[in-house]
């Protein structure tokens, strides 16, 4: 559920850090009706354009801290809320060329009242500020 | 006949809306006293921020209370949660269980609810091993009996046997009309069609929905038929077949204490296309059943690729419904 | 307590020695007569040749009363079968299903029985539509209720809607005893063990049934465990988890006038390992139900590749367990 | 169920047709708990020392009738009898050596209330007569 809604059309971006362009992030909220403690998020995984970005460039922030997706999963005692947008940063040097791209995101969560590990998905064209 | 059936709407109804942050807290709470139906139940873990792993959000509880007296509503309940796997790869532990819950039976006394709903996994243990603090704290815990479980499912009668053994008050049920799904959903059918169904396939698993027919058996009809993906997922919602029946609450209605009024499609005539409510309230009345009815609208994730939710909509129409049921006189709010 | 319950065989018990003809029909129906199990059910595609392909086998129905009269036996039920996938890739007319039912019933008056056995996959309408055929020739069309389904499934609710509106008494039900299931069967374990499931795959599906869990987590544990073809196939079982109540055979019991005394294993103290038959009999008792309980042995499958099926020897065992339990005095040849 | 019943010891045997060896035979039963109209019998997959048998090589024969596996799909009016031993006889020009060879057998049949179509096998090493 939500699907569509995964992907917010704000807050992607490059990230600059001592002028140099480290990566770039985007914004993202947890396809579900309630918010799961980090500890319950397995996987966040980036495509742009059609490439995949590898599980550890990247990390997750939700008010001011920020976590590994390694991290993450032995966080308990925080939570990505019903409906908050997280900004999700990738790794990668000089970042991403302004203009459209194609950005897929899936998340897989654990649930524990469900006989299954669900992954949700979406994907479409968004606009990197130049 | 006589009745002392309430009117209530859990805020699980405007997800959609209250997701992307287009309806407020008060807004849904001003939308509830609007339309009467002044019992409000939350899922606390998407009410309110943080509960449980940040801990008790207290200016929120407070705000709570605040619209409570503005709107001149009431809580009725908090569905709780249980994330017995919250570690990967490993179960909670009993006693880690039993804390949890506590937690949840504190959160909701917080909020005033005389309720709290246990999802259907939790195990009767881990209630009866909370069952007096709740009594302490004036609430009780309810378990919901949700498709594709079933009053008389074994697990259920687990359940039911360590709630009678218990002697406790404070144990009881919460029915989810889900499982008298007496028809297959139009807006389930209309998305599985969008996903890829075959017309043909789809009717076909409609059909055997309507008889009744034993899920395995479909399963293989559709395989002959050469359905793939999408209609194998659509033959599979027949495993949870929910089409029970009604008056098997009877035989349980001293401890049950709320209900979810789930919906999957309020059509224009304010009738529920899958769910006999007409069968339901008579049963309700006929069992002297005491609590709130409350809105569940579910048909938010069936429709929300092609159109946009209309959960207010949707919930005005079910209220109009349930007036007519109860035979309430109707607010203005809800009058077309 | 009184009672007027009797005791019956379905020849199905002793399928593995009639198959391999060490016992002859004759042998059968003196074993049974020798335990005091006057009443004898056939399947009859298996109890009696060609039928209903070829036609009616005269001189075998001859000399099926000839061994009743001899032993002092009497017919009790034919399991008939409707296959109404004669023509591959077509299902049967319903006019067609009904004339063969019609020709069952006709092979059930010729042997006798008081009663015929309809497979729960008929659809209603085909029984209602030969009720009153099954009237004029003195014969109760019974459905069996049989694991997965139960008396409160959506397709039995459908057939006893059925009946009650046709207002025949030609319609009724044959309850299996294996709905009853409150353990798993100490013999379905084995063979998955030997079947290659792993010990401790075993051990959590068995503790997992025991706790009523709902199939679909049992499946999502053996899958995070490893268990692949053998120990899915042991999870699957749940899928048609049977433990149901005995007392729900109480609102239906005026239509109930066969029933299945399905087992699995009995052991050397004559008790079923997973039925439990003391509940059982209490409810039949408690209902007033009149009729016979057959004997249907299905343990048979589970152990045939690892040791000789003892039938004459476990129906013998379920034989004194019903003595015991009907409070019947045993005949000479239960005695050990 | 039955399964290792469905081959018999006996009858296994080369078939001589006017001094002509034309295949060879064997015996089988139905691996099920009653017997079944042959329309039912849907396939009689034979392999002898790993080398499997067209289907239309393969004849069933009872009661001193004969039908090829396509043939018996369209036959309502016999029976394959409960415990019945059926005579299976299979086309292969000069039949087999004497002694002993691996036969499997796997018997696919219809049974119209089962949700799914099962097929029995079993095998082992039979000694064809001389
Ligand atoms: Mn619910
Ligand atoms: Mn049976």
């Amino acid at each position: 559920m939500m699907d569509q809604h995964m992907l917010c059309d704000d807050g992607f971006e490059n990230v600059v850090r001592n002028g140099q362009t480290t990566g770039f992030a985007l914004q993202a909220r947890l396809p579900y009706y309630r918010g799961l403690g980090l500890s319950m998020v397995e996987d966040i995984a980036i495509t742009v354009d059609g490439q995949a970005v590898a599980r550890e460039a990247v990390r997750l922030s939700l008010r001011g801290r920020s976590w590994s997706l390694d991290e993450m999963e032995r966080c308990f005692d925080e939570k990505w809320n019903f409906g908050e947008k997280a900004r999700v940063e990738v790794a990668q040097p000089g970042g991403l060329t302004a203009g459209d791209h194609h950005v897929d995101i899936a998340i897989r969560y654990r649930v524990s009242y469900l006989p299954f590990v669900p992954t949700t998905r979406t994907g479409r064209p968004l606009t990197l500020a130049a | 006949m006589g009745h002392q059936i309430k009117r209530g709407v859990s805020l699980y109804s405007f997800q959609n809306d209250t997701f992307l942050r287009k309806m407020s807290l008060e807004d849904c709470i001003r939308t509830c006293a609007e339309i009467g139906a002044t019992g409000i139940e939350v899922v606390g873990e998407q009410s309110f921020t943080g509960w449980p792993e940040v801990g008790m959000p207290m200016a929120e509880i407070a705000h709570w209370h605040a619209l409570m007296e503005k709107y001149g509503t009431h809580p009725v309940c908090h569905d709780f949660m249980l994330d017995y796997k919250r570690v990967k790869g490993q179960m909670m532990s009993f006693a880690d269980q039993v804390a949890s819950v506590k937690r949840d039976i504190d959160f909701g006394a917080a909020l005033g609810m005389p309720c709290i709903r246990a999802l259907v996994s939790i195990s009767p243990e881990v209630l009866v091993a909370c069952a007096s603090y709740a009594e302490d704290k004036g609430i009780k815990i309810l378990i919901e009996i949700h498709a594709p479980l079933h009053f008389d499912h074994p697990w259920i009668v687990r359940h039911a046997e360590a709630y009678e053994k218990s002697g406790s008050k404070a144990l009881g049920y919460l029915p989810d009309m889900g499982m008298f799904l007496h028809r297959f959903p139009r807006v389930w059918k209309q998305r599985f069609i969008r996903n890829g169904v075959p017309q043909h396939i789809a009717d076909h698993i409609e059909k055997a929905y309507e008889d009744r027919v034993l899920s395995e058996y479909v399963l293989l009809d559709v395989r002959e038929m050469g359905g793939t993906g999408p209609s194998l997922a659509m033959a599979e919602t027949l495993r949870h077949n929910a089409a029970f029946e009604p008056k098997r609450m009877l035989e349980f209605m001293h401890r049950i204490h709320n209900i979810h009024g789930k919906f999957y499609e309020m059509t224009e005539d304010d009738v529920e296309y899958s769910i006999p409510y007409d069968e339901i309230v008579a049963v309700l009345k006929q069992g002297g059943y005491r609590g709130h009815i409350c809105s569940e609208y579910e048909g938010n994730r069936w429709v929300e690729d092609a159109e946009e939710v209309q959960s207010v909509e949707q919930v005005k129409r079910q209220h109009r419904m349930l007036c007519r049921l109860l035979d309430e006189t109707m607010p203005a709010a809800l009058k077309a």
